[in-house]
């Protein structure tokens, strides 16, 4: 049985009271649950305060280019259907650089888990406003406030057809690791966007703000995609936290033939073995 | 003998070609069939060069024997090109040639087509007009028709081919018959695209993850349809980024990966090659040139991207760049490609062109046997534990591991700058350290380049130096002018970075003309020459309005300066 | 004299070193302000260095005179560098010197600065201590203070000031007292990225799309701070590459427009590139290089992008690239790129770097009459009509218009190659034409470029090569040479594409032993050179590290060969 | 008054019977009856089979990179608010390479219509799946048939927070018209899907299939974001036309007061004007 401290490496570079402490350490205790040993475990990031993770972990890691945290994570799977992966990156990676990997991997459904840290901001290039910063808020690039309106990543995902959708909040610990363990599991692309608050250049959505806001919804059935669309929408006075969505479709991995059985990259090969390819051209 | 088939995109040009390609290959002829085409999927001015000697032809010619004229414009455009003895084979019922032209032999295409089976047959029809004027029978061509369609359409084809056979036997002219083949060692006959290809396939290639873009699509389109039988994955990415990226994660997870894609493609992917050398994940690169700048001319060749491939992507970084100069040896160096990606864990870019790309040759099977699929990958004795993902070594070389190979241990890859672990620093020493490291593998990739290819004497007067896929039309070139009585030779270059001095070294300074032959406007392979080794040619011939030199036109450049 | 302020990352080091810089400025001394950071927003080990002298300094020095500790790191990192005379300021309540350490003047930071109106005053009691150590009065601080602050945190600060003067009033040795200056002519205090800044709008570049990257940030958020008033556009794209494309379609659409962006974001850029290269739209884009490749080190230096920013790109077209040498030419060359960018109508390059963006000094203030703003654009006389984008001129130069310009007219910009209408085209004789006529800019451009700088004389002996930001470690190397007995002089260049050749080839054989300088792991520029001339220095010093060179490193590489 | 003729030029290039006619003959339609005279009218494009566009009328053009059509239309909007800005370009422009532009401009709501010749295919690379090709359709690339999800333009558009969404039909060239008029008029973002037949390459969605299937549904609220996505989320048997939400919201424009008033590129500038700046750093 594992425990989460085997998953806890070295110092961080974080702030203190950074949100990502107890996302990481949620993570660590999920995985622990989970006991998933370390080499079972892939995390795939980009780059950014969040994308820092796969550092502040014992775990395999492919910490790629800003945006590009999905793709290798999908190039993973192809590799080696035994891995459990996971993509840890922040919300400017996720749906700003990396939209247009975000809508597709969502269409492909690899089983990966995606925990995305939203801050709303751009923290490690010092507080640019991020797709899903509050209007108004003001940066030093957004120096009027921000004008665009947020990024909906729930809704757009659900619209997408992601068939595992959540929304969690750093400061709801258990909360969060709970859905991490479920998200991991889920055969398929689980999305967990995590209320992360920046305490350094986010000074609208702090801990108090999202604290005030988020609510468990009572009923919800997690199979009404009409019912989680309309949760995903809902921002402001009432946040909604837990499993919005909840319902398998085919993978990407059970479309091609070739991923059943064992791993690919450890299949022989040789040569020899596709001499044959050559006689259709006589 | 040459002959040309022109048409409008559509009509059926590439069938007619690739079956008397083959039905000619198998007869034990040497065949040569290149294609121009245009950036359109109907109309326009298409046509294949089909070129047919007693062994295999190593570019085009300008003169025609037969053209097959499947529209109007297609005259027009050829007409001048046409031997004496020629024949022009055209649908009369679509249109008439000038009344001064005796090399006309009408043939209703369609009516016959219509009369085997259907309008679409005229292809067929044409092919089996043309084995007629070549003098040759039709039992290979049926043949070969069996294996190629489906059940039901065979019948329809035999027919058609026989109309057309048929309908040229009385009025064949003699000039046009080909001399009996002494038949050659059996052969293939395969194009640049799918000899790539097959190269990465037999290369133990498992995955492919690209975006479609002309001219590289032929390679995604071979393995794609191929995915079942031979245990691999093609996956068509949203994008260019995706596709490098998807390439990168499946191979830093143990898997033999690749991408293909032209310049522009390229242009989005050179970020991730700058991850690959950062992270030091092997992957190989098919860059298939085609005239730029932007989209340029999509279905045409250049070589103008050599200087892009060797500095293309951010921070510096070792790579290795080879390209295909012809189809005998491209087989084996893509193979090469794969090799150096995992022995020196390092990106490895191939350079072909729309002129390999799209050029298929009769040419002797290729022997397997020379493969080589080796990983390098870490082992329990190479590795050491907790096991450091970039270990310092003194060669550079980190046993490289993959996810999950050790039980119990990790494999961080870092696109920061990293320690032995994979971790991010900041630390000036580690930095250079690392950067040592990296940087000594280029020096190790130099010594496993391949010398250029020295075609003729040591003791020319003339040196032809080129590189890529001009290797066939210098080769004649070599020949035409050594008939001409001059003394030339060439030196032609695969392995393009780095690169190899020594052969040029010597043979270069030696020679009393030495011209730097490239298909661009700024002799980037010149500049380049001069850069490595500050040496320089006497001469620099470019072309660049997106057509593959030919032999004769190198010659004649040549000849104008000596 | 050199000040070091070092501590954890939020700690203040940056308003202890503008306060202390613009106030020395304004009395009159040279200052030289330098940054060394972490990637990180808290914490690590981060520090600005601040040299001071009666003219400006070029770059800095290793000895230290006033070390303020803000953490205990601080003072370890450092001590090594104390000159015996010097003092070491720290906070005694958060930790102690060791007890050999007789320089130590013990400053309770925190608990004045909480005396004054809060703990975040630290800094500002740092500010007055170390004012107080140069033995300068605080007038000219205090009315910095009431200019920077807001008015309801102004009397707390200069609180804080006076609390740490007067802390260390009755301590302070004079060793490290400032002789008075001798008032330089007015002077400004900026720094790489805001000169930059400054120029673009001055410039009359009045769009600028980019995505935030370090070292290039800071040239965005100088614009985007001064929008409303200067009356442009500043707008975060949602990656590199809308922001290229954005600006193309600003620039087509006849707005002065630009991007800025590091290596990674440029990679993703360089397909755009090729995109203004081949529908000759002007666009600039500043690339402020940091260490690679990937992600590599990101708020350090680097010159690794040279080749990139050369050579980044698919196909062939014509480009500038120019330099940021120092922040006295910077103002006017980026200037110059504009109106190179316009006049050619292609892309231009402006490669700076972390060093560079980062480092503040005091200079005299720019001269804006000698800003040139000039667009270039069709009149009614150039153009011919119907209109024609690219229509084929003896230069290469289609009069441009944009689109609405000429009433019924009609500007058709085109990716594809095309005629001169702007429509696709596939002919081969149209497509020579076409990269003719563009690549005849190339030549043009050769004309406009700047010769290389030469400090010292012709007929020195030792003749130092660099380009870019080195050029003040460079030059206070040259002195350092001629002072300690040897003939040294420096050829530095700032535009490097295409490179200018005049003076190099004249004074690089003359000398007897010749350096190459670059920031870089594989002597990119030394290439070049050899590329372009055939010329090559005898030694090449390369520091890869991810800091910046020093004169005095320069000077011991250069006299461990000589 | 302008005529549709005014606009024709040229040639073209597409298959005979290809979608794509129609769809410029109504656009010219559309233009003549707002009497936009071709100079102030620009189109951008991307690279493809659509993207053409700019060849074949006779307007300012932009005929840019594959997947980079917004972007430029984006930045000549800044430059000069008084040009009407049509992008015109495919399925795999739009939606597949250019995907992260596409959600990006929608949130930043830049006054242009976007036509997009949705053909299901990648027309002018030879037939490989776009993002909205049909489950099954057999490619050259996708040998076995297409497995993942299509990509549902309209819904995403609504959730991004698209003002004007509609969809149109190549073989109802009237209505496409009148829906090019009002898109061109919307002040905002207002996207048009365009379903084009591909004779070519697509054997499913022919003409045939489509009239089989497309109806405009009755008494359809343009306000109603709810039934707009519903709407836009049908699919399969029947397919709803028209314009499915009309709702303006800030413009991208609107945010920047720099932008009101003349058009930026026709304002005088000298450096002299600006010699102040320096005055801070003194
Ligand atoms: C191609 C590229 N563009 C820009 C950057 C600079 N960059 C690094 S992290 C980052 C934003 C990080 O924001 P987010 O993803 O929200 O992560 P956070 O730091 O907030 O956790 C940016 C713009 C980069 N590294 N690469
Ligand atoms: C960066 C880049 N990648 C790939 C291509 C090749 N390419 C040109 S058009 C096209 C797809 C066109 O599909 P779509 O946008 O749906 O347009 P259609 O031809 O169907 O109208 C592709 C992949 C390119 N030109 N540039
Ligand atoms: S800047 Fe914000 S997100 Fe980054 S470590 Fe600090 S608090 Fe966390
Ligand atoms: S391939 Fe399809 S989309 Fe392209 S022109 Fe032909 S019919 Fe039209
Ligand atoms: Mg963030
Ligand atoms: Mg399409």
């Amino acid at each position: 049985m594992s425990k989460a401290a085997d998953y806890l490496t070295k110092d961080t570079a974080w702030c203190p009271g950074c949100g990502n402490f107890p996302i990481r350490q949620a993570l660590a205790e999920a995985l622990a649950e989970l006991d998933l040993a370390p080499h079972r475990v892939l995390m795939c990031s980009g780059i950014g305060q969040a994308a820092k993770m796969p550092h502040y972990l014992r775990l395999n890691g492919f910490n790629g280019l800003h945006g590009r945290a999905l793709p290798p994570a999908v190039g993973a799977r192809v590799a080696n259907t035994a891995l459990t992966v996971i993509v840890e990156s922040g919300d400017g990676d996720s749906y700003g650089e990396g939209g247009n990997h975000f809508i597709h991997t969502i269409r492909r459904n690899p089983h990966l888990a995606h925990f995305v840290h939203n801050n709303q901001v751009y923290g490690l290039t010092k507080g640019q406003a991020s797709p899903t910063s509050e209007l108004g808020m003001q940066t030093n690039v957004q120096t009027t406030g921000v004008v665009l309106p947020p990024f909906q990543p729930l809704a757009v995902a659900l619209t997408m057809g992601a068939g595992f959708v959540a929304r969690c909040f750093a400061g709801e610990r258990k909360h969060l690791k709970e859905t991490m363990m479920a998200a991991i599991a889920f055969p398929g692309y689980a999305l967990v966007d995590i209320l992360q608050p920046c305490t350094t250049f986010n000074k609208i959505n702090t801990y108090a703000w999202y604290k005030e806001r988020c609510y468990f919804p009572e009923g919800h059935e997690t199979s009404d995609w009409q019912a989680a669309l309309t949760l995903a929408r809902q921002w402001g006075d009432h946040i909604p936290l837990g499993i919005l969505y909840n319902v398998p479709r085919p993978t990407f991995e059970s479309h091609f033939p070739v991923l059943a059985g064992s791993p690919l990259n450890g299949r022989p090969f040789s040569p020899s073995e596709v001499v044959g390819a050559q006689d259709e051209f006589r | 003998m040459n002959i040309v088939i022109g048409g409008a995109a559509g009509q059926g040009m590439d069938t007619i070609a690739h079956l008397l390609g083959k039905t000619l290959t198998r007869l034990g002829y040497g065949v040569l069939l290149s294609k121009d085409y245009m950036s359109r999927v109907r109309g326009g001015h298409n046509f294949s060069l089909l070129r047919i000697g007693s062994t295999t032809p190593w570019a085009q010619a300008t003169d025609i024997d037969i053209l097959v004229a499947l529209n109007e414009e297609t005259y027009a455009v050829h007409h001048q090109k046409l031997r004496s003895g020629a024949s022009v084979i055209f649908d009369n019922a679509l249109f008439a040639l000038p009344a001064q032209e005796p090399r006309g032999l009408p043939t209703p295409f369609g009516s016959l087509a219509r009369a085997a089976g259907g309008a679409i047959l005229a292809s067929t029809v044409a092919t089996g007009a043309v084995l007629s004027l070549l003098g040759l029978a039709l039992p290979t061509a049926e043949g070969l028709i069996r294996e190629m369609f489906a059940e039901g359409l065979v019948e329809q084809n035999i027919a058609a081919l026989r109309a057309g056979y048929a309908a040229l036997l009385p009025a064949r002219p003699v000039t046009c018959a080909l001399p009996k083949a002494t038949p050659l060692p059996p052969q293939i006959f395969i194009d640049g695209n799918q000899a790539l290809g097959m190269a990465a396939l037999a290369s133990g290639c498992r995955f492919l993850a690209a975006y479609p873009m002309t001219p590289a699509t032929g390679v995604m389109t071979y393995l794609a349809a191929r995915q079942q039988q031979h245990g691999l994955v093609v996956e068509q990415a949203e994008d260019e980024i995706a596709a490098i990226n998807m390439v990168l994660g499946a191979s830093y997870a143990g898997l033999r990966s690749m991408t293909c894609t032209s310049g522009g493609g390229f242009a989005l992917m050179v970020e991730g090659l700058s991850l690959a050398g950062m992270t030091e994940t092997p992957i190989v690169v098919v860059l298939a040139m085609r005239p730029g700048p932007a989209t340029g001319l999509p279905t045409r060749t250049e070589q103008g991207d050599l200087n892009f491939a060797i500095f293309g992507g951010h921070g510096e970084f070792p790579r290795a760049v080879l390209s295909a100069t012809n189809l005998e040896d491209a087989f084996y160096r893509l193979n090469k490609a794969f090799n150096l990606a995992d022995k020196y864990q390092v990106p490895v870019i191939f350079l072909t062109d729309q002129n390999f790309a799209d050029t298929a040759r009769s040419i002797r099977p290729y022997d397997f046997s020379r493969l080589v699929y080796e990983r390098h990958l870490a082992t329990e004795e190479t590795a050491t534990f907790p096991y450091q993902r970039y270990r310092l070594t003194e060669d550079g070389l980190s046993p490289r591991a993959y996810p999950g190979q050790f039980i119990g241990e990790v494999v961080l890859s870092d696109s920061d700058e990293h320690d032995e672990d994979g971790h991010i620093i900041e630390d000036g020493a580690m930095r250079k350290r690392m950067m040592d490291k990296r940087m000594l593998k280029q020096n190790a990739l130099a010594t496993e380049m391949s010398e250029p290819e020295l075609y003729g004497s040591t003791r020319a007067e003339i040196l032809l130096i080129g590189w890529g896929s001009t290797y066939g039309a210098m080769r004649e070139a070599v020949d035409t002018l050594n008939v001409r009585g001059k003394n030339a030779a060439m030196l032609h270059f695969s392995d393009l970075w780095p690169l190899p001095l020594n052969n040029v070294t010597t043979l270069l300074p030696q020679a009393r003309h030495s011209f730097c032959i490239e298909g661009n406007a700024t002799g980037q392979f010149a500049a380049l020459l001069r850069r490595e080794s500050g040496l320089q040619t006497t001469y620099l011939l470019l072309k660049y309005d997106g057509r593959p030199w030919s032999g004769e036109e190198i010659a004649r450049e040549v000849e104008k300066n000596v």
